[in-house]
């Protein structure tokens, strides 16, 4: 990979199943690329409730790429994991990296309820929804680019 | 492009029906928001949603929706929705959209909590999930 | 891409939304291909038994480079194109690539029912059904691996 | 993993009825080739194999079930298959397979075809599609 900059600190899971998706930045390619999640999610007999939370969750990233990150290559790079033991603690995990202008992780306000309604802010959940429906989620951005890595388990 | 939100409304009395069909991104929203502004025009005091078929609300969708919520209290017209799934129904929560518009079940107990008329036969709903 | 030696005669489709794909060389791993040919074939509205016929054919070109390329990097690489005017010859296009041994594309004997079924040689269908079922076909191999490139129009 | 096959058999006197649920690959294919075999060794004069919910035989697949139907040739017995999607019948077809084994659209025409008893009640098949 070309990019090193928003490395996550857990390892990769060595010998895990890998497969990698690139999608171009173009409308509704975010529901392409949940099939993925979906055949993933179904090759470890993920609850099909579960999935549909990672697929949100995927969504979500890949529509922030597409909204946000201004990529030069105008693709979403995404990788999919399956590892754990069968049986005892499985998990799919996603990472989402763009190759685009990244931003300041740590300033981004969180939404509420309350600024939603009552401020008419009513966007901005993205990022809050990927961490409520994720069971691990790390973000690494910078001027390379942005990484979201999530994992759930099943 | 398959995946786009399909809207189909009926009207029973004052009470306007929604079935979706569909991945609702920002298009799939507005299209809501149309149909849902245009009811509300013509005398809705209540709005029905029910998205059975929908799996995935996204959080520019679940935004639009709140706008529509926002413009329904206005008007002193009420918002309820149903056939959500576990997923859209936790979103609906973390978003706070389940503290301003109520969320039922099934659409019978929906149309029961606005005081709609019983139900008629339901319009075919083209196009695929 | 490293690899350079099969290369198909037909440009590629310039400008058309172009997704990738990477599976590990596994079991199963074929199907979960399938999931993408499924979301793309639905993206452009192809009729449910096309696409079926485009996952048939797709498991075919998987399976062949599972049990036959003995690739080094243990991966099969797909790469799916949408294109042609909507509403006017939309097509899906499927290439699958492997980093293998390649074959002899002109040795390689045609199968037929009565080899099948009277000299007891079953297998050998993979490369004609995936013709079959395709509407263009094109394999390139050689040394660097073995290129599948086909086309399904609406 | 989900995709694996999952092979149910329910014996009418001397048919024996097969449904498939799921991918046929040299697993699923073996799988049902077991399950015929043991149906053959018990007297069975027709299998009716029901592909209503298999979506894909890989030609792996197909090169096993070309393998029961000989074996089943050999034995004077009678294989029927039904509840094919048009992309497996094709392949059936460009193989040869539908040469020599009968195909029908509904289980019930390849029962009373091969002359079996009245159907039951169809056993559930577990496992997803
Ligand atoms: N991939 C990305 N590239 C650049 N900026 C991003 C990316 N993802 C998120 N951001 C920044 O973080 C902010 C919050 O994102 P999010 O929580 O998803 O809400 P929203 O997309 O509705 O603004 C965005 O407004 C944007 O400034
Ligand atoms: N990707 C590949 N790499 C190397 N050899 C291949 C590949 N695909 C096909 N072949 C060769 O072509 C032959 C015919 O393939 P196919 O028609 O799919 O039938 P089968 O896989 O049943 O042998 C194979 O036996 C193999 O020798």
């Amino acid at each position: 990979m070309a990019q090193r900059d928003p490395a996550p600190s857990t390892p990769p899971a060595a010998g895990a199943p890998e497969v990698s998706l690139t999608i171009p930045v173009a409308p509704e390619m975010e529901i392409v690329a949940t099939a993925q999640a979906d055949a993933l999610g179904e090759y470890i007999d993920m609850p099909r409730d579960k999935i549909d939370e990672v697929k949100l969750a995927l969504v979500e990233a890949c529509i922030n790429a597409f909204e946000h990150a201004q990529t030069q290559d105008n693709q979403v790079h995404i990788t999919f994991r399956v590892g754990g033991r069968i049986g005892a603690g499985e998990w799919l995990e996603i990472e989402v990296l763009d190759r685009g202008r990244g931003f300041d992780t740590a300033g981004v306000e969180s939404p509420s309820p309350q600024k939603t309604f009552e401020e008419r802010r009513r966007r901005g959940w993205g990022l809050h929804i990927i961490k409520s429906l994720m069971d691990e989620v790390e973000i690494a951005s910078g001027e390379r680019g942005t990484r979201i890595l999530m994992r759930k388990y099943k | 492009m398959s995946e786009t939100c399909r809207v189909s409304v009926e009207r029973r009395g004052d009470v306007a029906v929604f079935w979706t069909d569909g991945y609702i991104n920002n298009q799939g929203g507005e299209e809501i928001a149309r149909e849902a502004y245009s009811e509300l025009d013509r005398g809705a005091r209540a709005l029905v949603m029910n998205l059975a078929k929908t799996r995935i609300v996204n959080s520019i969708g679940i935004s639009i929706l709140i706008e529509v919520l926002e413009k329904v209290m206005e008007r002193k017209a009420v918002l309820a929705f149903c056939g959500l799934t576990p997923t859209i129904d936790k979103t609906f929560r973390i978003m706070g959209l389940a503290q301003y518009a109520a969320i039922y079940p099934t659409e019978e107990e929906a149309l029961r909590a606005v005081g709609a008329a019983a139900p008629t036969a339901r319009p075919q709903v083209t196009g695929p999930q």
